[in-house]
């Protein structure tokens, strides 16, 4: 088999170049691949635009990216939380294309199952649907929104194989499945990387033909943006 | 006039048996602790998970689990996780029986205005824009007026939409509303004290008051 | 929790009737929901409308329906291994409506995901083609093809919980999981019924929500079509 | 002239280290039996799986684990399983590297039919509407000639079309060619034995047989 496994972050990102569209997986800054982004801050790559749900927080996830201004153009669903994403934004430094989440998760499936397009009704007669196509179907109208198109896809797994194969924890699964399969390289960091044959072909959530690269990650922060407990002993 | 907790309490009561129930962020979120006995709802987390739990006890955070409003939380016997493209996919097709959320404008013909104030740092729609779209039954839980006193029950919004003619029911400190098929805001019940006329000062748009209205009860 | 729980396949199908549109899961002989085509069979239902990528067998599957003549309508994209099958088509006393697999499979995704219509490559220039809207994107032609419509989705899982959950087990998964999400009432047959809790929530293939009644399936006979083997101690 | 085996060993040379292939029924399942060493190969199976091993040993056969001709097969380290709709979906977004299936014919622009004789009972097209449409590299594992002696290289298919303008590549018991962008036949190599004009007798579209035409090597 081609070898899939590279050393690290540094290798795994070694051809991402100016002006790339990147997906980075991630919902705030649960299941964000940190180590790739680390890698694209030290590597100083700029004028990308990036896909991800969120941006990030100051000093955290691709907000660090925004701060070495490395992001000529985010393409969000919502973002905020993050003082320097403002004043780039409202200084016209930073481009941002604001669209709705369930919009966002649908045209990178449309990528990776190959549709060019799909119908949603979310956002028709709002600021949303300007300039787009709207259709009816039963009654109902819908937008028609077409499917991303991204140089790479950075995702961030609990576990994988050799063979790309990768298995999610939890809520940190959100985009990144849908992205791992929508990039036209997908890399992928898993915390714990092992032999193909080591993970149950039943359970795996992104086969491994969608993944081009992947690394056993280090040094996960996982940081938590709101940290809610309720008391013991109740 | 009721508090927040008074007016997620009340929506508490259209809550059915069996329903799977998405929660927006703000009032909507203390709906979930007013759940009555005996009533089993599973609850829809945006970021892909269903049966959301509470917050996990100290010291067992996981910062792999989290809701929409990026809170840690816990899951429940029964409770699965998937990607955010099945999340949206199963509001789209209208698995989720009841969406509950926050308003900064309804209009009568049951437009919302909730993501976006012109000429303020815009934060994003998020799956709101897909919530109001997809669900068969949303209610709104909002304030009737605004700091300012100003109704925020329009015949028009005035802020960018969020969806159209998607509202169905609203719950304010006031009052419980529903948006007629046709248009306009019928009023079916008052909050312990508030008379009729004031709730009628209070919104903007239409709003039609016929027969006794009766106040709303929290048990 | 509204209970999901049905005492058996009899109870499960208690309320298809005459004319009913179906969905049934399984490819081949693989995955299929015996327990509820035998109950079906029982329960005499006619001028069904069935949704399957297959057909069965003479007496096995879909072909048990076929024989006491219950179907007016297959929706396939493969049939034959069938002699009442080809019969009852040639005798035109059946409708079959051929579509590709992948169209098959996508239009029920669509379903389910609240997609009202999805475009594909799949039949373009063919007579599958005819009638229908055809669509350029990036130079390359779409047909369009809409959402399917049933009213009942049946299906076959290895394992379900009390809340709906589904796993399947290897290739048994098939189409098993996409009509799943399709059906306006999903009834799951499952060879293991748990308690909600007894799954683990990453490893679910069909969420719960999708489910409307379950039940524990017996003697499943699972027949296999091609029992093809290679000589032990090679 | 070759053997299906031959033509089944030649197509295997096509195949490169890493490729994920999904295999048709008939000669392109023999395949599978000459990758040649040291290449890996990823074998699809339409009806959800990567990974594809060997029939299992007697006893072991399994009901659930079939691939898309029904066969009891087993797994290889590294699979993964998926449902139908992914199945198709890797393959229209061109994730599956090479596609190797059978004809009834293929015209000279690169149509194929493979799936339906008017007048005989119809089975159904299966996936190959799908690959043929989607697969970015497909090569026809086919007889030059029918039984009847005539020839399914043709200008124009005269059978109901599983897909236009896909084809690329074609091996038969004579010999292999490309398809060209353009249009025609081109002529690459021959099987042992067989000449260049006993070829174009056998083709019926337009044959381009420019310069030396090499024969195919096995080894």
């Amino acid at each position: 088999m081609i070898n899939k496994v590279v050393s690290g972050a540094k290798e795994a990102i070694d051809d991402v170049s100016d002006g790339a569209t990147l997906m980075l997986g991630g919902f705030g800054l649960c299941g964000i691949p940190e180590n790739c982004i680390n890698a694209l801050v030290e590597k100083g790559v700029k004028d990308l635009t990036c896909i991800s749900n969120n941006a990030g927080v100051d000093d955290f996830g691709i907000g660090l990216m925004l701060k070495q201004r490395q992001v000529k153009k985010m393409i969000s669903s919502y973002v905020g939380e993050n003082a320097e994403f403002e004043r780039q934004l409202l200084s016209g430094e930073l481009e941002v294309d604001l669209i709705p989440q369930g919009t966002l998760a649908t045209r990178c499936l449309a990528a990776g199952y190959g549709m060019p397009a799909i119908f949603t009704p979310a956002g028709v007669g709002t600021e949303v649907a300007e300039g787009k196509e709207i259709r009816n179907f039963g009654g109902k109208d819908y937008l028609m929104e077409y499917a991303f198109d991204a140089d790479f896809a950075i995702v961030k797994a609990w576990k994988g194989d050799t063979a790309g194969n990768l298995i999610f924890r939890s809520t940190s699964r959100n985009f990144n499945p849908v992205m791992a399969m929508a990039g036209k390289i997908t890399i992928a960091e898993v915390e714990e990387l092992v032999e193909a044959g080591e993970l149950d072909p039943d359970y795996i959530h992104t086969p491994g033909i969608y993944v081009h690269r992947i690394f056993q990650g280090k040094d996960y922060e996982k940081r938590i943006e709101q940290r809610t407990v309720r008391k013991s002993g109740v | 006039m009721f508090t927040k907790e008074e007016i997620a309490q009340r929506i508490a009561q259209e809550i059915k048996d069996g329903y799977y129930v998405n929660l927006g962020i703000g009032i909507p979120t203390l709906v979930a602790n007013y759940i009555p006995k005996g009533i089993n709802v599973v609850l829809q987390s945006e970021n892909g998970l269903l049966g959301m739990g509470p917050f996990p006890f100290e010291g067992e955070e996981d910062a792999d689990l989290i809701n929409a409003g990026k809170q840690t939380i816990t899951t429940l016997p029964g409770s699965s996780i998937f990607d955010s493209a099945m999340s949206f996919g199963m509001m789209r097709a209208q698995k989720v029986d009841l969406t509950i959320l926050g308003a900064m404008e309804v209009s009568e013909n049951g437009d919302i205005a909730n993501w976006k104030i012109p000429g303020k740092m815009v934060k994003g729609m998020g799956g709101a824009m897909d919530l109001v779209a997809s669900a068969k039954n949303i209610i709104v839980a909002m304030q009737h007026v605004n700091k300012a006193g100003e109704s925020k029950l329009l015949s028009k919004c005035t802020l960018p939409l969020t969806g159209v003619k998607c509202i169905k029911k609203i719950v304010t400190e006031l009052a419980v509303l529903d948006i007629l098929p046709e248009g306009g805001f019928k009023l079916l019940e008052r909050a312990p004290g508030v008379s009729v006329d004031f709730i009628k000062q209070s919104t903007a748009g239409r709003l039609i008051a016929e027969g006794d209205i009766p106040e709303m009860r929290l048990d």
